[in-house]
This record gives structure tokens, C-alpha cells and sequence, in this order.
């Protein structure tokens, strides 16, 4: 399990279209809100928490169909199906991966660009807090929907269609803890239902996924 | 004598076959009834005027869109655990219809909304949720379509059917959660139905019967339609087989 | 005939309108697909009883 | 109708039959293609699966490793000693060839390596990128592979297609030395190879008829 983990995030890094791919993303959508809807610093900082949290779930999203489309293609997953390693433990590895790839760096990255988009000084560290634990929770959601879509070919758009209702809890809660903070109230209770969330689809997601992998692998 | 023989599609076209015709006018004669009554014989409301005679069609619809999700996960289940592909395809067939309740549900309750609220679109709650419903369906049946091998597509969408249910769920829980986050004491809330005149309450009755029977109608008439091409494609390849 | 639906009257026919415009696509639709699907099979089991 | 193979000499009474199948079926995309397939195989021995193209051979192979549910009848195979290998090689062209090996070593929780790169000439290849490599040699990787997750009973899937004779050759020597060590090898080839103890099981004689195949409740009585 710890071998596939490892292997994934060498093969991101390796590869370099998804580990960098994710981050440039993020940043051109926060660096195209102020060219959508001004440069009102006013204004800016309402919507920053939202903006941020949709910018990184939609970076997130770019990268899941690789989860398992390329190991599915060359024949990896026929192998790894027939190794020692149950199926929820391979999705949960992958998934896990994922995160390390993609939702991590995310978090890092998105506190200079609150700053862009003149989030108050409040909200930083529930921004952080609240990337770092949700996004385990759009990785292993994600990981679920590319389970279902590995067979279909260019599927894309439907992997997208599939996990962004998926997404609405998340990110109804993520958003919300980061604009409580924002305006001072206390962001401790919808943290602790994300948190919640994150955690219960850490848990859950890879028994499904393995289900829906084993589907697609007959 | 178990219930599941029915399953079997030889056995479920003959009795879909005979029972159809009996709910097809059952079903029309009690929506006609139904909708005649609550459109032309009931009184307007004090505060909402005539308006209040969109709740005929829009509280059938929305009981309807969210038990055809609950039904689809029942079959969904069934397919699951007992593999009887009539189950499966009647939660195929019923999507389709789920999807037009939740239509029907949201146009009329946004047509409601403009008289009520000043606007046609208010982020409330019980709206939003249906509109989440709207994508559930909608990713339910793009997932359908996209998958050629009809058994990995039903056992897919069923996965997707029990995940989608909890999320379905939470979500619901968060857009409440949500709205009150913003909306301090909502006054736009869509609660007529909670407490609903005795004038309206029988015709509304009839009209909830009448969806039901639709309903059953069509997803009997789907479902058949979906096990006549199921038949189809099974005799094809056996016809290229010899 | 028509009751006096007062100044909502564009709310209530335009609700009434859409609906059963709606409902009217959804029962067009299942029995379009349920016609074809029907004289598709018709024929194929005609072929197949032929051939054997 | 059991077609029992028979057994080949020098493996006595007492040695364990390593995988039996009694009248197995498969089934392809809903639709059976094959039945009453029933073989015994010992440790130390290799079946060469036979047959035109689409008959069956990756189906079998698949239902064998567990990856396709099985259909009918019974089989006996230890799934914790089986190593798959389909017509795609699992290699990944971003690795090297010795991040590839250590990958499938750290799944299958073996060890050394070293050992297998010698054994298949792949020891000045091993920081080689594995998209610089030619078929044979991914082939050759391939079967590093299998001897990496220390597993008895090999399942190959063509493992011969388009290499060389040379290679060829080696992944005969291979899969001959693996039994000669007590494995278990099921191949399907359209080669001749000259591997010691091997079997042939036509799969041609199995192919399904439509009457004995798994029922289709579609196809159970006409219905208006």
C-alpha cells in the first residue's frame, strides 16, 4: 500500500502535468475574478472565501480522471486487482496520493492568493484550516467518481458531471467556515461539520470506489 | 408463491401488460378530476390569491421527485443484491420521469415565487434542494448512456445511486445549514403546504394520486419499453452467434 | 368558464402551461421509444423464428 | 464429460494438485463462449492454452486470476499464490526499469531485486527510463515482474506476442525454469515452445453452444 502511494506521487512529480497543472489552474481562476467582476477591493474581499474554494475544487477536479485512467489503460490495475492488496486499500493509496498531489499543495497555495483577493486577516488561518482538512474529502469523493468512469472513454466531462453534486456538502461548509471567519463570527461549528464530512469520506469512499473498480475491471 | 417470480421479464410483460391499461386510465380520469377541480372549482386564498392554485401541481411533483429518487434506490439495492434486471431497468426507466417531477417542481415553484417573494429565483432552501436533486438525476442518467455493457451500466449507476443517496442527503443538510447562515429569519420559505385549507386539501388529495398513478403508468410502460430492447439486443447476438 | 384568476392570472396559466406542456414531452416520449422499441423487437423475432 | 489430463511422469501420487476446474464456464460481455472445461494441473507443470483468436483464451486466463466472476462450475486455485500477467505489460514509461521491479516488489512484499535483473540481463538496463525500452525488453520486464512477487502459479497472456525468436526464447527458458521449480504456469501462444512438461488444452473443443449456455431471462419465452 505504502509502495502504490509512493509510486503515485513519484509518477506525478515525474510526469508533471498533474502536480503543476492543479496550481497553475488555481491561480488563473483567482487572477480572473478581479477581471470578471472588478478590482473593488471591497467587493473583492466578500467573495474571496467562495472564490477560493471553487478555484480549488475545480483545480482539484482536473487532475482525478488520472487516478486511475492511465494504470487502468496499461494494464496496471489487471495486476494490482490480482496482488495481495484488497481493493479499498488500492483506491485509498491512490486517493490518498491524490491529495498529497494536488489538495496539499492547494492549501499552501491559497493563502498568498487570499491575499489577491484581499481576504480579511481574520480568515487566513481558517482558510488553511479549512482546505487542509477538506480537501481529503474532494480527493476520496473524486477518487469514487474516476472509479466509475475509468471504462468510459473521454470521460471527462461525465467524471465532472458525476462529482461536482458530490462536492455541494463540501464545499457549502469549506466556503462557509472561511466567510464566518471573515466576518467574525465563529467558524469553530461548520469546521467541525466539514471535518466530519472529510473524515466519513475518508473512510467510506475507498470501499465504494473499490466496488465500482472491480465493476469496470471484469 | 414469492414475489420475486415477477421479476422475471417473461412474467413482469405479461402482468405489466394486463395492469397497464387499468392505470393508464385510472391515472387519467384522476388527475382530469384533480386538476379540473383545484383549477376551476376552489377558492382563491385570502393572501395569495389565485396563485394558490399552482399548489395542485407543485406539491404532487416534489412528493413525486423525491420518491422516485427513494424508489430508484430500492431497485437500485434490489439489483444489487438479488441481480433481477427487471429491477435495474426500472430505475432506468424511472429517471427520466423523476427528472420531469423536478422540472415541474422548480418551474412552478419559481412561477409561485414571483407573486409571493418579488422574484422568481430565491436561493430558499427547499428550491435549492431540488435543484441539487436536478444534477443527481441528471449525472444518474449521463451515466446510463455513456456505458455500453448494459449489466456494468446497471451495476454502476446502482453504485452511483446508494453514494449519490447519502450525499443527496448531506447536501440537504448543508443547503439548510447554509441558508440560515445567510438569510437571517428567512421569510421566504415555501411552508403553504403545512397548513393547507380543507378546500384544497381533497382536490390537492386526488391530485397526488393522480401523479402517483402517472407515475406508475409510465415507469410500467418504460420499463417494458427497456426490456423489449434488452430482448432485442439478446436476440441479435444470438443471431450472430449461429 | 374560466374562473377569475384576478391579477395573478399569468402566475397560475403559466404554471398550469409549463406543466402539462412538460408532462405531455415525458408521455410523447415513452410512447415514441415504447412504439419503436415494440416494432423493432416484432421484427427481430420474426427473423429469429424464421432462421430457427 | 471430464477431460483429465493426464498426469506427467516423475510427479507421484503425493504431489499436490495445484489447480483443478471441473466443468468450468465462461462467459464474454454477457454472452457464454465457453464450457465443461475440466483440467488438473500439478505443481511443475505448464498448460499451454490453444485456440483461434476470440475463442476464449484471455477470458479463461482472467476467470482463472478472479478478475471475471466465475460463471459454472468449480475451480480450485490458491488466488494468494497466482501472478497475472494480460497482453499489456503494467510498465510504467516514467519509471526506470529498477523503480518499475521495486514498485511490484514493495506490492507483493518481497525484497531483492538484484537477483532478477541478473537473471533476466536486465542488470545494465536498470536505470533505463522504461519508455526507452524495445518490446522485448518490456516483455522481459514483464516477466521480472511475476518473478518478483515470488507467486507459484503464473497466468500469461500471450506472453510471446511480437517479440523476436531471441526473446522469445528467453521467456521460454523462463517459464521452463520456473517449473522446473515446482511452479505452475497457464499460457495461451500461438508459438511452439520448448518448455519440459507441457500440456495443451484446445480451447476449441469448448466452445459454448447456445443451448448449454448460462440462461438469458431475456431470452426465456417470447413476449408480446
Amino acid at each position: 500500500m505504502i509502495a502504490l502511494f509512493k509510486r503515485d506521487i513519484m509518477l506525478a512529480f515525474r510526469s508533471g502535468g498533474g502536480f503543476g497543472l492543479a496550481l497553475s489552474f488555481f491561480l488563473i481562476v483567482v487572477m480572473f475574478v478581479p477581471f470578471g467582476v472588478g478590482a473593488d477591493l471591497a467587493l473583492l474581499a466578500i467573495i474571496a472565501p467562495g472564490i477560493l474554494w471553487i478555484g480549488a475544487l475545480l483545480a482539484c477536479l482536473l487532475s482525478l480522471d488520472r487516478i486511475f485512467q492511465l494504470d487502468f489503460e496499461d494494464g496496471t490495475l489487471d495486476v494490482l486487482a490480482t496482488s495481495p492488496l484488497p481493493g479499498e486499500a488500492i483506491t485509498g493509496a491512490k486517493a490518498a496520493a491524490h491529495w498529497v498531489t494536488t489538495g496539499l499543495p492547494l492549501t499552501l497555495a491559497a493563502a498568498p492568493l487570499g491575499y489577491l483577493l484581499n481576504l480579511p486577516s481574520e480568515a487566513y488561518f481558517w482558510l488553511v484550516a479549512s482546505l487542509l482538512t477538506g480537501t481529503p474529502a474532494l480527493s476520496f469523493i473524486g477518487s469514487f467518481g474516476a472509479a466509475i468512469t475509468v471504462g468510459v472513454k473521454r470521460g471527462g466531462l461525465l467524471l465532472s458531471l458525476l462529482v461536482l453534486p458530490l462536492y455541494i456538502p463540501t464545499l457549502i461548509f469549506g466556503a462557509q467556515t472561511v466567510t464566518r471567519a471573515a466576518t467574525g463570527q465563529d467558524p469553530l461549528s461548520t469546521w467541525a461539520m466539514m471535518t466530519g464530512l472529510s473524515l466519513f469520506a475518508v473512510a467510506a469512499m475507498p470501499l465504494a470506489a473499490a466496488l465500482a473498480l472491480r465493476v469496470n475491471l471484469r | 408463491m414469492s414475489v420475486w417470480k415477477y421479476a422475471n421479464p417473461a412474467k413482469f410483460m405479461s402482468l405489466s401488460g394486463r395492469v397497464l391499461p387499468v392505470l393508464t386510465v385510472l391515472s387519467g380520469a384522476f388527475l382530469l378530476v384533480g386538476l379540473v377541480w383545484g383549477f376551476f372549482f376552489t377558492p382563491d386564498d385570502y393572501k395569495q390569491g389565485s396563485t394558490v392554485k399552482i399548489i395542485f401541481l407543485h406539491v404532487p411533483s416534489a412528493f413525486l421527485a423525491i420518491n422516485i429518487w427513494i424508489m430508484m434506490l430500492v431497485t437500485s439495492l434490489i439489483w444489487f443484491i438479488r441481480r433481477h434486471h427487471v429491477s435495474a431497468l426500472a430505475a432506468k426507466a424511472a429517471a427520466p420521469i423523476g427528472i420531469t417531477m423536478t422540472l415541474i417542481a422548480l418551474f412552478t415553484g419559481a412561477i409561485w415565487g414571483k407573486p409571493m417573494w418579488g422574484t422568481y429565483w430565491a436561493w430558499d432552501p427547499r428550491l435549492t434542494s431540488f435543484m441539487i436533486l436536478f444534477v443527481f438525476y441528471l449525472g444518474y442518467m449521463a451515466l446510463w448512456t455513456a456505458i455500453e455493457d448494459r449489466d456494468t451500466a446497471a451495476d454502476l449507476t446502482s453504485i452511483l445511486c446508494m453514494v449519490g443517496s447519502v450525499f443527496a442527503l448531506l447536501s440537504r443538510y448543508a443547503v439548510n445549514f447554509w441558508n440560515q447562515g445567510l438569510h437571517q429569519g428567512a421569510s421566504l420559505s415555501v411552508d403553504a403546504e403545512t397548513h393547507v385549507d380543507n378546500a384544497f386539501y381533497l382536490p390537492l388529495l386526488v391530485c397526488i394520486a393522480g401523479f402517483v398513478l402517472l407515475f406508475v403508468s409510465l415507469v410500467l410502460l418504460r420499463t417494458r419499453t427497456e426490456i423489449r430492447l434488452r430482448r432485442l439486443s439478446a436476440l441479435q447476438v444470438r443471431g450472430s452467434a449461429t | 368558464m374560466t374562473p377569475d384568476l384576478g391579477k395573478y392570472a399569468d402566475a397560475v396559466l403559466s404554471a398550469y402551461g409549463i406543466s402539462v406542456l412538460l408532462l405531455a414531452g415525458l408521455i410523447w416520449l415513452s410512447l415514441t421509444q415504447s412504439a419503436r422499441a415494440r416494432k423493432k423487437l416484432a421484427e427481430e423475432e420474426k427473423r429469429h423464428r424464421k432462421n430457427g | 464429460m471430464l477431460h483429465r489430463l493426464p498426469t506427467p511422469e516423475g510427479l507421484g501420487y503425493l504431489k499436490r494438485m495445484n489447480i483443478r476446474t471441473t466443468s468450468l464456464g465462461c462467459t464474454r460481455n454477457g454472452r457464454a463462449i465457453l464450457s465443461g472445461i475440466s483440467f488438473d494441473l500439478a505443481d511443475g507443470t505448464c498448460l499451454v492454452l490453444r485456440g483461434s483468436n476470440g475463442v476464449g483464451k484471455t477470458t479463461l486466463l482472467k476467470t482463472l486470476a478472479g478478475l471475471l466472476p466465475l460463471q459454472q462450475g468449480s475451480l480450485q486455485i490458491d488466488r494468494d499464490q497466482v501472478a497475472y500477467a494480460g497482453h499489456l505489460d503494467a510498465v510504467k514509461a516514467q519509471l526506470t526499469v529498477e523503480e518499475n521491479l521495486q514498485f511490484w516488489a514493495g506490492i507483493y512484499g518481497t525484497g531483492d531485486i538484484r537477483t532478477v535483473l541478473k537473471k533476466l540481463d536486465l542488470s545494465a538496463l536498470a536505470d533505463r527510463p522504461a519508455h526507452a525500452l524495445s518490446a522485448g525488453q518490456k516483455r522481459r520486464l514483464g516477466l521480472a515482474r511475476l518473478l518478483v512477487s515470488k507467486r507459484s502459479i503464473w497466468l500469461l497472456d500471450e506472453p510471446t506476442a511480437s517479440l523476436d525468436s531471441q526473446s522469445t526464447a528467453l521467456v521460454a527458458r523462463v517459464i521452463s525454469d520456473h517449473c522446473a521449480a515446482g511452479g505452475t504456469a497457464i499460457l495461451s501462444t500461438h508459438l511452439e515452445l520448448p518448455i519440459r512438461k507441457v500440456l495443451t488444452l484446445d480451447l476449441g473443443k469448448f466452445t459454448s453452444k447456445s443451448a448449454d449456455s448460462e440462461p438469458d431471462p431475456f431470452l426465456d419465452e417470447a413476449f408480446a
